[in-house]
């Protein structure tokens, strides 16, 4: 009875997989096919909401719940960036936006054709059944924080130190002292 | 049996909510309000704006009272009752209530108006302003605790409650919360007077009263947030643990609408001012606060 | 319980509120007929008519601070597994935290001293 | 292993679709959408490897936390190079922007 309990359950894991990824296919499709651009913004959310909730089915808790936060903030300050600098937001004109683009799908084409190939053609060794629970996931992540990645995480604030500077270096207007 | 009770204090809290919203903002008791108030919505005639995107249009309203419900959902009610007692609850609380930013930028731009769409970027400033503070207070429980469940959380405040052992942080995510369900002082979205309803200004009739019963869900989960992160949980004498989760709850609600009264509204620049010159560092200070009584 | 069991409880409580919506929206189709009028659904406009579509260029006046959430907002992903642990690490945690906020902290001191921090 | 490679060919057909965005728009904040497609592709292989293949090694965790943290960067300085094209040039369109090259 146990046996069949667990076939059955992985059945249900392997469909839901399939239908996230075919949802988080279908709205990454979606982003390019429209000329509504919050649309595509938020579209672009979506897929990204999905890969968290993927990532939730694969039992990487913290990262799952983090990627969907993350995404819903990052991708509506992209939505208001459209705003700012687009001639017709409203994708009311229809105008065509995309350029070589013969060239762009043969080459993603090829890409995705090649990583698919290789992906089902390599030997992959042994399946691991059993993941760490969620709450020894985040202790462990921590500890590699501290420990063993302490380096990886300074240097990551650095580097958002280095994007703070220039992002406010360049996109913010020169400063005229006179007017302190 | 447990559930059933949680289940109409649920009801029974929000029903209270409305009330005593009623009697605090505008000074009548009227017990049939809530009643009279969906009665009155659920008769309006659906009208649409004339171009709109009607994804988003149907989206909105559905989105945000998801989201606003979701958030209920990870939080104890006793020793033992919780619906999903996730190890990552803390943060998922706040990933949840990310989409009630998105659910107002989608509710502000669907209908092609004007007012709406001011309002919606407006929200999105809002969310600039009061993101960080809020969770840089729930990390300052967390590190308390040591773990990311709501559990956890609540049992860590047994004999000193948060609210004393960080009152800053209470108070940062007391004035985000505010902040999040655009209560006055900070309802600027729909800033009633200015932008004629702002992102609700285009939604009648049922996607006006999704809305309506979001935001008061929003409230609930709110202060249900507050309760179980500063206030304790259900911890308290002689009465049963859930019976003191919805009387502190119902109490922190009155308290926004009390706070919001005596308040005058703030700019949207200049919530942003405030919550990056000071509530931010103030958050941060918060956090070296914590972490230094933790090592003592 | 385990967490894949949380996450369909969850998904519940989705599908839940989606029925109750549904079902509000159907009854509310049965009962209340929509009478036609011209120019019903012209957007509000405090009385007069919209001259053009409001989905056109629009100002954000403040991008300075977008920008600088969108690089400070990364803060939190290191933070909680952080928190989760501090007590037990205790004092090298926070010296590490320490030094990380620190770096965050000038990024957002640079951006106050270049005036990114008001209306543009 | 089924599961695995259904995760993987997911990845690889976002690839794909990035690719495709990155070299096909015109628009520079277009671009920056399919560069995030592609990383949040890169991001769901890194899960599928910790889940299936090193459920024990959580620098893949801490991997997939840098990539996040690259998809914020990349989106603040992107922004901030449009605005700053934008205020000297009037446009974000990338076709016109071959006066880089000299």
């Amino acid at each position: 009875m146990g046996g069949n309990f667990i076939i059955v359950m992985n059945i249900i894991r392997l469909s839901i997989l399939i239908i996230l990824g075919l949802g988080a296919i279908w709205f990454a499709w979606r982003v390019f096919m429209t000329s509504s651009m919050v649309r595509s913004a938020l579209s672009l959310l979506a897929s990204m909401a999905i890969l968290g909730m993927m990532f939730l089915v694969m039992e990487a808790e913290f990262l799952g719940v983090l990627q969907i936060m993350m995404m819903a903030t990052e991708m509506s300050i992209m939505a208001i960036f459209m705003m700012m600098y687009m001639m017709d937001p409203g994708g009311m004109g229809n105008m065509d936006m995309s350029h070589q683009k013969k060239l762009s799908i043969g080459t993603s084409l090829v890409a995705g054709a090649m990583v698919i190939v290789a992906v089902s053609f390599s030997n992959w060794e042994t399946i691991a059944t059993e993941v760490p629970t969620p709450a020894k996931q985040n202790y462990d992540l921590g500890m590699e924080l501290m420990k063993r990645s302490m380096m990886i995480f300074e240097t990551a604030g650095t580097s958002i130190l280095v994007a703070m500077i220039v992002s406010t270096a360049t996109a913010l207007p020169f400063k005229n002292k006179k007017d302190d | 049996m447990m559930w059933m009770i949680i289940g109409i204090g649920c009801l029974v809290s929000i029903y209270a909510i409305v009330v005593l919203e009623r009697r605090l903002v505008y000074k009548t008791w009227e017990f049939g309000y809530p009643v009279a108030a969906f009665a009155s919505y659920f008769i309006q005639e659906n009208v649409k704006p004339r171009k709109r995107d009607k994804t988003f249009y149907e989206t909105a309203p559905i989105l945000f009272i998801t989201v606003a419900v979701l958030a209920i959902g990870i939080f104890p009610w006793a020793e033992s009752s919780v619906i999903a007692n996730m190890a990552t609850g803390a943060l998922f609380f706040n990933a949840a209530l990310a989409y009630i930013m998105v659910a107002l930028v989608m509710a502000g731009w669907a209908p092609n108006a004007v007012y709406p769409m001011i309002g919606g970027w407006r929200f999105m400033g809002q969310l600039i302003a009061y993101s960080m503070p809020i969770v840089m207070a729930i990390t300052a429980t967390v590190m308390r605790a040591e773990s990311m469940n709501m559990m956890a959380v609540v049992e860590s405040q047994t004999g000193l409650w948060n609210i004393v052992y960080q009152p800053v942080g209470f108070l940062l995510f007391y004035a985000a919360s505010l902040a999040l369900t655009f209560l006055p002082p900070f309802d600027l979205p729909n800033a009633p007077g200015e932008l004629e309803g702002g992102v609700f200004a285009e939604f009648t009739g049922t996607r006006l009263l999704i809305f309506r019963l979001g935001r008061i869900i929003l409230i609930f989960s709110l202060s249900l947030g507050i309760t179980h992160f500063f206030l304790g949980g259900w911890a308290g004498p002689f009465l049963p643990g859930y019976v003191w989760v919805f009387l502190k709850t119902i109490l922190v609600a009155c308290s926004f609408f009390v706070v919001g009264n005596l308040l005058p509204r703030f700019r949207h620049d200049h919530t942003l001012e405030w919550s990056w010159k000071l509530a931010t560092p103030l958050a941060l200070f918060n956090i070296l606060w914590v972490g230094i009584l933790l090592l003592l | 319980m385990s967490a894949l069991q949380q996450y369909t409880i969850l998904f519940g409580m989705i599908v839940g509120t989606l029925g109750f919506v549904i079902v509000l929206y159907l009854l509310h189709r049965k009962m209340v007929k929509m009478r036609k009028e011209p120019a019903k659904d012209i957007p509000a406009e405090s009385g007069r008519l919209q001259p053009k579509p409001a989905w056109g260029r629009y100002h954000v006046h403040y991008y300075g601070y977008a920008l600088l959430f969108l690089a400070f907002d990364m803060e939190m992903a290191y933070m909680y597994p952080w928190a989760v642990i501090y007590k037990e690490v205790g004092i090298t945690a926070l010296l590490d935290m320490g030094v990380f906020l620190l770096i965050l902290f000038l990024g957002l001191l640079y951006t106050w001293n270049q005036g990114g921090l008001k209306r543009q | 292993m089924i599961e695995l490679i259904v995760v993987l060919s997911v990845g690889a057909v976002l690839f794909g679709i990035g690719i495709y965005g990155a070299l096909s728009q015109t628009n520079l904040v277009m671009i920056m959408m399919g560069i995030e497609l592609m990383l949040g592709a890169a991001m769901l292989n890194l899960v599928a490897f910790w889940r299936y293949l090193h459920p024990e090694e959580y620098s893949i965790q801490m991997f997939v936390l840098v990539g996040m943290t690259v998809m914020a960067l990349e989106a603040a300085v992107g922004f901030a190079i449009a605005t700053q094209r934008f205020r000297t040039k009037g446009s974000v369109e990338m076709e016109e922007a071959s006066d880089l090259k000299e």
